[in-house]
């Protein structure tokens, strides 16, 4: 297919969310999935070469055409404002379910030391995090995770290219630094990518 | 008078105890491996007899550190656990907040890395929607909705129904509805299932009794047939 | 300004509808309006001898980037089963479906205070409601209840996952609060990135 190339950025183009591989592959059959593949680095690239207004990002596990962040002040000017910033305890909050997902709201208001429910609202609201269901303790808490929205939001590929925690006063932060603080359980059920190993 | 406005902004920084005891644990430049508990436990109360003078409603939280701090404190103040003779067989108590404060620090670390990063719709902008492509299928047609969405919703509507017509809206933690739809999904899946399996999980009374009058509605409803089998002395419920 | 026409295809790219030169004025006006004219076709002329997935058309008295027309029974592919929103109306329905169950029509029409016989209809066709029999009382009122793809479609195990309200009520939830985002898509058999996967 010789015109794979040009039909891949087309998908890319009109594709309101990041499209994977294998959706390109699902739109596209007849083509072999290595040269799909290939074709994407090679926009990727060839956009990164040109330097122009946008670029092919890769982001929540799949690919998309974004502008250069350097361009956001005339954007703002032409469209509308942007949602309000998330506040710094929502961020906070936000770090928490990323990092700890599945979570629950006492282990969440554990670390931060204050109620979360207000916050928590306003990221499900926002879609950034979702219930995942419930955990089979005494109440059944509900546990909270990160949403797709939420990789597409921060430009990450996945959970595992969050960012890694700075060391405090040089030295490395071990969460064995915590003694006996449920965060750190894991169960069984619940595989956690989405923690940082450290 | 403008130092105490001036202050009170300032107050508005701290989210929580934890905020209020990273400021003090910097102000002070001291090691969070060796916090001198009792002078930081004396600023934080200062602070807190502080927003008190101006009448500022201190939340429970900031108590609740208040009261572990001084807790750590009375401990460092016991025989034996705080010179550095007792060491090992006796954890440092300060331990305590040490941890949680790293655990803090981890996270607002975090917090900040993620603010950096080219925000979608702040730094960078994607194509907005071509909506003219939708062809719905409504046989396998996907849903955009999610869960927070509907128990909202609800949420909503339970609000605007109360004091309406004097509808009931506080379900039960298990009502006899749950249940109902519990024994269905059985049903569905087994075709079949006796009364004493349904009610094997169960040991409070009252779960038991509302399992039976679930059965007994399911029954009413024409879902399942019920059978008495008289060799094993069993009611078993059969899906129609 | 030499980006001037980096800013420009920034400006283009995300725009939903065609562009024309006086607003691009708007947004960069400390251009001149002959170099913006100039950026444009030559953006215009680039497009069309890269001959890629999409060009820069003269539309409707401005400019906008479209794919190109031979490739777009590919897109077609990709986008045919297109998620659609839930009407509000079909929402508040279903939400009393999910809580109620098993549920009349009488009942749903009690608490929405509207004739709800075309949202259950929908919700039917659409298989996220089942009518799960009769109630054995005068008129024998059709009951309904919850499908396996609603509990798909919301991502719960099973109806015991359900959040209750008393625990939205827990959140502080402000019926004001009106989530303003774009919804973000369920989908059955397509597993979330986001997601922890096994």
């Amino acid at each position: 297919m010789e015109n794979l190339k040009n039909i891949i950025e087309a998908l890319l183009f009109i594709s309101e969310s990041p499209l994977r591989l294998d959706q390109i592959k699902k739109a596209v059959p007849e083509a072999d999935p290595q040269n799909i593949r290939k074709s994407v680095l090679a926009l990727k690239d060839e956009y990164e070469k040109r330097a122009g207004g946008f670029l092919l990002v890769e982001v929540a596990g799949g690919y998309q055409f974004r502008t250069r962040p350097e361009y956001k002040e005339w954007i703002g000017r032409l469209f509308q404002p942007s949602p309000q910033r998330l506040s710094p305890a929502a961020l906070e909050t936000l770090a928490i379910v990323a990092y700890r997902q599945p979570v629950l709201r006492s282990e969440i208001e554990q670390i931060r030391g204050v109620n979360s429910g207000n916050t928590l609202r306003i990221l499900l609201e926002r879609k950034l995090i979702r219930v995942l269901g419930r955990r089979e303790i005494p109440g059944r808490p509900l546990v909270y995770a990160t949403t797709q929205k939420f990789l597409e939001t921060f430009d990450l590929k996945s959970l595992k290219d969050l960012p890694t925690p700075k060391e405090i006063d040089g030295m490395e932060l071990t969460p064995s630094a915590s003694p006996g603080q449920g965060p750190l359980e894991v169960t069984a059920d619940e595989p956690e990518t989405g923690k940082n190993s450290t | 008078m403008a130092t105490q406005s001036y202050e009170i902004k300032l107050e508005n920084v701290f989210e929580g105890p934890m905020d209020l005891l990273v400021h003090l644990i910097k102000k002070n430049e001291v090691d969070i491996y060796d916090i001198p508990i009792s002078l930081i436990t004396d600023q934080f109360l200062a602070y807190l007899d502080w927003m008190k003078s101006l009448n500022i409603e201190i939340a429970g939280d900031f108590l609740v550190m208040a009261a572990t701090l001084a807790h750590i404190k009375s401990r460092m103040l016991l025989p034996g656990s705080a010179d550095d003779s007792a060491e090992e067989d006796e954890e440092d108590p300060r331990l305590e907040i040490t941890g949680q404060l790293l655990e803090y620090l981890q996270i607002k670390s975090v917090a900040q890395q993620l603010c950096q990063r080219p925000i979608l719709d702040e730094d960078v902008f994607v194509r907005q929607g071509e909506d003219a492509l939708s062809l719905v299928d409504l046989e396998t047609g996907v849903v955009k909705t999610d869960l927070f969405e509907l128990i909202q919703t609800y949420h909503k509507l339970l609000e605007n129904a109360s004091g309406k017509n004097g509808i009931l809206i506080t379900p039960e933690r298990i009502s006899v509805k749950d249940r109902m739809t519990e024994i269905i999904q059985i049903l569905e899946e087994k075709k079949t299932v006796s009364f004493m399996e349904l009610v094997a999980q169960r040991f409070e009374r009252i779960e038991i009794i509302i399992t039976f009058l679930a059965v007994l509605e399911i029954i009413k409803l024409n879902l399942a047939r019920i059978v008495l089998n008289k060799k094993q002395d069993a009611l078993r419920l059969y899906y129609l």
